[in-house]
């Protein structure tokens, strides 16, 4: 390359760049080739370098295969890629880049590139607020938040032959990537049945469930649970022989992702961040009910599932710390930006906390109503007497409470 | 029938009682002195673990208070009796009597003849709305069945006053919704006095005629707060902005004695401070 | 903590733990438990029971009652026990055991040795059924296997497999050994495939959910969470080779405290015969005591939060 | 239901008459204050007992069967989910029932299971696996048991059942019967476990086998001596499980009882009784397993005849495989007798089953 400096102006991102700050850059950037096919660095690879592209093309692979189309995935000449290794936050969102045809790329250590952008005061941040925005475009289309759940027509039947129980019946509903879906019933009507054919448990004799585009459960097929969607249990999971650190890093651990040491540094910020630091050394049996449902939640979380699954978490907890968990679950949702499937008896905690709300009839399960939350978030405790919650409250009260009088005739009792 | 209008009032001056040896003395009910007035739905209400079933159990009979005394209509209570009916937070039907044997149980023991109790529980089972589960065992009932089979055993025996110790803990919020309506309803109708101890602060306002509040352990009167809403209520009255007021009142009451609970050390009560003070300092 | 409003009451620390009203040290406490227990009815009333069972034995024995001349007084016994054998010390006929089988005597430790190391062998053995209960409660194919042929050779009574013991192995140990091994490898393994299937499916749930793999499964829920009733049935275990022990030592043993109680029974030497009985009671207790001593400090997490093991 | 009810009472009675007439017939000629001496005394009560047993044993068959019968076709059945599952399962022909109960996976590996240890057994011989061979193979055992001279066409052993049983149908009941009130005692009265709770403590870990010299001084006859160590293998373990009952029953149901306004007696008879049995029952099943292992031991000490001394005198005679049926029939019997206490006790306490 001849007038290094030249090219660099003419890169969109570095526009207004000072001279000399481009000398710089120039000084530290090499030039590298890649033959056809090459892998540039893989998905969960951190690249500590950020290419400028200066001849040829390069795609994400596994984007495209997502997506289904390669429109604005295909990097022409003068594009960027390998921005996480500039951009902080960028971490988790790297995905395989990989040479269409022979490329040649300058790269550019992303580390140093910040030092030169720092000295350089005035534009210097500029040019980093754009890198930040360049991340957020990114953002835009690639499905940063996966995790859409959408479920056909799910029908379980227990014991076909003999017994003949029908729990859930040709129920369908999308939740939107990154929505919050709870599902109301009373007892037996087969939402605990939905929750175990999501998460694998059990096999369905009726329709399908995808998760992102891909087939999760159907008729005959028998898929094992994965650490993509992960199940918080109604009376709490913990292994009780395994100290509270040991059960958040048994995720991790397990899946061989991180080394033990790696995992305890990883669950002890999270952690800190989620507020329950102090309690690694403890059994589960010494901690509060209140306590040990956050630690669950932290155990889920640390493994970053596409999908949590919410059994009735807070049912054995009181009112207040009820009330308590609710915030905190919101709160761990807006920090995740996970989907969440919800499943509950109580009416008023699934209008506050979800998106989506579904109201299953007694058994045979079958989805009597989708009510679709417009609460601003994020929701306070405030909210509960608000006109508009009042008012969603009004709407649903009358169905669940004829369904509630129903089971109640009949002695449902939960089956699944 | 009802029983006459003037029972079933309980007076309970400077009660204390105390646990365990004197070197490791715990008090546990400490000079509690109140009047569960008669005819009217009295429901205590304290932070977890604070000796309110202690107290329940000193009313009932089962333990006898180490000082101070308890007097029902006037006179003191010795043991337990068939005045004074008690239901607990798990379920104490007899597992290997069937529903209708476990009703039939309080005639049986008084010598009445087995043809007439045996009606008299048949018609008390179809009240509670048991027809047809008369010969199941109480393992085939669900939660709120099991809970009305209960409540059927001991209404048999009219008896002067109700102790109800958390009977809706362990139900999902829908069947205590149903439950808690369905007490009503048998309270507007026969008017007993009715002494029920939950921790639930919602179930205790819905409830309530008068609403005792604990102290954390141990265990006193704190406040009495009277709930004027109107009778016969329902569901619609949790809506209602009377309602916010005595809820925001009791928390109030209730937030002290947590705190207090929680610098003990109990670890239910970590919940609850934190609960409160993300409400009222987070809101 | 931060988060606490400091409203009106100030949010103290989580440590505050709740003192007694009045603080007793550590000593004085295990002074006034003792005295407490001294003092009570139910101690005294159970002493004299025990000692009114041991006179009556002693009268029944010094009035000739029927069937009663063989059954020496405990008297007698206690005497044969702690008096050393003749010489030992001094010549007078009144201060010696007649049989020497006592403290002083050295039969008494031999015994007592050979049974325990019999017992400790054959124990170390059975514990082979922990890994094959653990592995039969994994796989259901494995458990499908040995099950049965398991279930069918569970009642045979482990006496009756004395001749066969002695017909199978040559020499004089081996045997006794192998009976108790047999009687508490069945024991073990049964407890062990209880354990398994006591523990709550939710786990294996969890566990599947977090990703970790059949073998994962095995070694961190399945394993922990049936040690409870592997500490059961080693304590069961323990008792019926004790059991089985007694039975080989009586038909095919030489040395050892059952053999002692029929060599005693033999030679019409009750006080031997006593003493050998009671010293299995108490060396069998002892070892009880001892495997729940150690099951208290493996199961920590079952011990902390105040369960009953 | 009320045929059902008349049937199965029917049936108790006339099993109880049977049993009694059977038991009388022979009862005269087992305790005599001194049996005939040597082995023929115990063996000439054994056959005479078998004999009194196959001849009210044919009277009892026929009618009990019958009874039996419109005992089960009469019973209605309440619309319980596990009975409807039953009901369900009963509508699909027997021939698919039985095939998919015998021919599935599980059952399948199960034989497969006994088959490869059978195979062992016998190739242990020719093969020289070092400890296995030494035990006659399967082949042998079976063939011994049924030639001419074995085992199944002897008189002998039929009457060794028999008295076998016999000893431990009276060690256990005795055990049951002392036992039960004992524990119940123990755990109603404080004071009165107090007192004699320590010298049930002094000799409980002692194994019964270890009384058993004493009990031969203590006893008169060999016979007495053998029932006295069956009942005290029984005894200690029933006696614990029923304290263990005592306490086990829930505080809250006694006191829901008082303020039921139940006395003392109620209390004991319509809570805290119910409440014991199912342990009582468990006590039982176990007590039961160690009777037969120590009716095994005591018969090949003291006794003269039953399956125990079987096995022992064809040990002295040097008839390894007759030991192995020895052994073979003592496992089959204790399997029989747990499973009959067992299928009792889930009758005597039917909401157990329930959930």
């Amino acid at each position: 390359m001849t007038d290094l400096p030249g090219f660099l102006a003419t890169v969109e991102i570095f526009k207004d760049l000072g001279r000399e700050t481009l000398e710089r850059i120039a000084g530290i950037c090499e030039e590298k080739r890649f033959a056809k096919g090459a892998i540039v660095y893989r998905t969960g690879e951190v690249p500590d370098s950020l290419y400028i592209l200066t001849r040829g093309a390069v795609s994400h692979p596994s984007l495209i295969e997502a997506r289904g189309s390669t429109d604005g995935l295909v990097r022409t000449p003068g594009e960027l890629f390998g921005i996480a290794a500039v951009v902080e936050e960028m971490k988790r969102r790297v995905f395989t880049v990989e040479c269409l045809e022979e490329t040649v790329a300058c790269a550019v250590n992303g580390a140093r590139l910040r030092e030169i952008l720092k000295m350089d005061p005035s534009t210097g941040y500029i040019v980093m607020q754009r890198f930040a925005g360049l991340m957020a475009k990114v953002e835009g289309f690639v499905p940063a938040r996966g995790g859409g759940l959408s479920i056909r027509h799910a029908g379980k039947i227990y014991d076909p032959e003999g017994v003949h129980v029908v729990a859930v019946e040709d129920c369908s509903f999308d939740v939107a990537p990154g929505g919050l879906c709870v599902v109301v019933g009373p007892s037996g009507c087969g939402k605990t049945t939905l929750l175990n054919t999501i998460a694998g448990f059990d096999t369905l004799t009726a329709g399908e469930i995808y998760l992102d585009g891909r087939l999760i459960a159907a008729p005959g097929r028998d898929l094992k649970p994965g650490p993509d969607r992960i199940v918080v249990f109604q009376h709490g999971a913990l292994f009780p022989w395994k100290t509270v650190l040991d059960n958040i890093t048994f995720g991790p651990v397990v899946q061989r992702k991180m080394s033990r040491k790696e995992a305890e540094t990883e669950a002890r910020t999270l952690m800190v961040k989620v507020g329950i630091a102090g309690i690694e050394s403890q059994y589960p049996g010494e901690i509060s009910s209140g306590m040990r449902r956050r630690v669950e939640i932290v155990r889920a979380l640390i493994n970053d599932p596409m999908i949590l699954l919410l059994d009735e978490p807070f049912r054995a907890l009181d009112a207040l710390t009820k009330s308590v968990m609710h915030e905190y679950l919101l709160e761990l949702y807006d920090l995740s930006h996970k989907t969440v499937f919800f499943i509950t008896h109580d009416l008023e905690e699934a209008i506050f906390l979800a998106d989506l709300v579904v109201v299953m009839t007694t058994r045979p399960g079958r989805v009597k109503k989708l009510i679709a939350v417009d609460l601003p978030r994020p929701r306070t405790y405030r909210l509960l007497s608000s006109k508009r919650f009042l008012e969603l409250k009004q709407e649903t009260i009358e169905g669940v409470h004829e369904e509630a009088l129903k089971a109640f005739e009949a002695g449902e009792r939960e089956l699944a | 029938m009802p029983p006459d209008r003037h029972t079933g009032r309980v007076e309970c001056r400077a009660v204390t009682k105390m646990f365990g040896e004197e070197w490791a003395r715990q008090v546990v009910v400490d000079d509690a002195s109140f009047v569960v007035e008669q005819g009217q739905l009295n429901v205590m209400i304290g932070p977890s673990g604070c000796g309110k079933s202690t107290l329940i159990n000193l009313i009932a009979g089962y333990e006898a208070p180490t000082s101070g005394e308890i007097r029902l209509d006037g006179e003191r209570i010795e043991g337990p009796g068939r005045d004074r009916l008690v239901v607990f937070q798990e379920t104490a039907l007899f597992p290997w009597m069937t529903s209708l044997e476990n009703v039939m149980f309080g005639p049986e023991v008084r010598g009445t003849n087995r043809r007439e109790a045996r009606q008299e529980a048949r018609r008390l089972l179809e009240k509670v709305g048991l027809k047809g589960f008369e010969d199941k065992y109480p393992s085939q009932l669900s939660g709120g069945m099991q809970r009305r089979c209960e409540l059927a055993r001991a209404l048999i025996n009219q008896p002067k006053i109700m102790l109800m110790d958390e009977p809706f803990r362990g139900l999902d919020a829908m069947t205590r919704e149903l439950m808690q309506e369905y007490l009503l309803r048998l309270f507007e109708e026969s008017r007993h006095t009715v002494l029920f101890v939950t921790s639930e602060l919602e179930e205790a306002i819905f409830l309530a005629d008068r609403l005792l509040i604990l102290t954390a352990k141990p265990t006193s009167v704190k406040e009495v707060l009277t709930v004027d809403l109107p009778r016969p209520r329902d569901f619609h009255v949790l809506t209602s902005p009377r309602y916010g007021e005595l809820k925001q009142e009791a928390l109030e009451a209730l937030y002290e004695e947590a705190v207090k609970a929680f610098a003990k050390g109990s670890k239910a009560a970590y919940d609850l401070v934190e609960a409160f003070g993300k409400r009222v300092g987070g809101g | 903590m931060a988060k606490i409003l400091t409203k009106t009451v100030a949010a103290p620390a989580l440590e505050a733990r709740e003192e007694p009203l009045v603080v007793y040290s550590r000593r004085r406490i295990l002074w006034l438990r003792t005295r407490k227990a001294l003092t009570e009815r139910y101690f005294w009333l159970g002493l004299c029971g025990v000692v009114a069972f041991f006179v009556g034995w002693d009268l029944a024995y010094r009035f000739e009652l029927p069937r009663m001349e063989k059954l020496e007084s405990p008297l007698s016994t206690f005497r044969e026990f702690t008096l050393p054998p003749r010489g030992a010390f001094t010549y007078n006929p009144a201060l010696e055991s007649k049989w020497g089988y006592g403290i002083w005597g050295k039969a008494w430790y031999t015994d007592i040795g050979m049974s325990v190391w019999r017992i400790s062998q054959a124990f170390l053995w059975s514990l082979l059924g922990i890994p094959l209960g653990l592995l039969m409660g994994w796989k259901r194919a494995i458990r499908d296997f040995v099950f049965a042929p398991f279930e069918l050779m569970r009642p045979i009574p482990p006496i009756s497999w004395v001749p066969l013991a002695i017909v199978m192995f040559p020499t004089q140990e081996a045997p006794i050994v192998f009976l108790c091994t047999i009687a508490s490898f069945f024991a073990v393994t049964l407890n062990t495939l209880l354990g398994v299937d006591s523990i709550d499916p939710v786990y294996f749930r969890a566990a599947r959910c977090l990703g970790s793999s059949e073998w994962q499964i095995f070694r961190h829920v399945i394993v922990p969470g049936a040690m409870p009733f592997i500490f059961t049935g080693m304590l069961i275990g323990l008792g019926v080779a004790w059991f089985s022990l007694v039975g080989g030592e009586i038909i095919a043993g030489t040395w050892g405290l059952g053999y002692r109680t029929m060599d005693a029974y033999m030679n019409v030497a009750t006080p031997q015969l006593l003493i050998a009985m009671f010293t299995i009671g108490f060396i069998g207790m002892l070892m009880g005591v001892g495997l729940r001593m150690l099951q208290r400090r493996v199961l920590a997490w079952k011990s902390k939060t105040g369960e009953a093991i | 239901m009320r045929a059902a009810g008349a049937a199965k009472w029917a049936c108790i009675l006339w099993t109880l008459v049977c049993a009694g007439l059977g038991f009388f017939r022979f009862f005269d000629t087992t305790f005599p204050l001194n049996p005939p001496p040597g082995v023929h005394g115990e063996l000439h009560i054994a056959l005479q007992a078998m004999r009194a047993y196959r001849f009210w044993g044919a009277i009892w068959l026929a009618p009990a069967v019958g009874l039996l019968v419109v005992w089960r076709m009469k019973r209605e059945v309440d619309e319980d989910p596990a009975v409807l599952r039953t009901k369900a399962e009963r509508r699909r022909p027997l021939a698919t029932r039985v095939r998919k109960a015998v021919l599935n996976v599980h059952t399948l590996r199960s034989a497969l299971g006994v088959l490869a240890v059978l195979v062992v057994w016998q190739v242990a011989e020719p093969l020289g696996i070092p400890i296995v061979n030494r035990i006659p193979p399967f082949s042998e055992v079976v063939v011994r048991f049924f030639d001419d001279r074995g085992l199944f066409w002897r008189d002998k052993y039929w009457a060794g059942w028999v008295i076998s049983l016999f000893r431990i149908f009276s060690g256990f009941v005795l055990a049951l019967i002392i036992g039960v009130p004992q524990g119940l005692a123990w755990g109603i009265s404080r004071t009165w476990k107090a007192a004699s709770f320590p010298v049930f403590e002094i000799f409980r870990p002692i194994p019964p086998l270890a009384f058993l010299p004493a009990a031969i001084y203590l006893m008169p006859t060999a016979e007495l001596s053998i029932i006295l160590v069956i009942f005290l293998g029984a005894y200690f373990t029933i006696v614990l499980n029923t304290i263990n009952g005592v306490y086990n029953v829930d505080k809250s149901m006694q006191r829901a009882a008082l303020s039921l306004g139940a006395k003392r007696g109620d209390i004991f008879w319509k809570v805290v009784f119910p409440g014991t049995l199912p342990s009582i029952i468990t006590g039982a099943t176990v007590g039961m397993g160690i009777t037969w292992m120590v009716l095994v031991a005591a018969e090949m000490i003291a006794g003269r005849s039953g399956i125990g001394f079987l096995t022992w005198e064809s040990y002295t005679a040097g008839d390894i495989p007759q030991v192995v049926v020895g052994m073979a029939s003592m496992g089959v019997g204790g399997a029989i007798c747990s499973a009959i206490i067992w299928r009792l006790g889930n009758n005597l306490t039917p909401w157990r089953r329930l959930f």
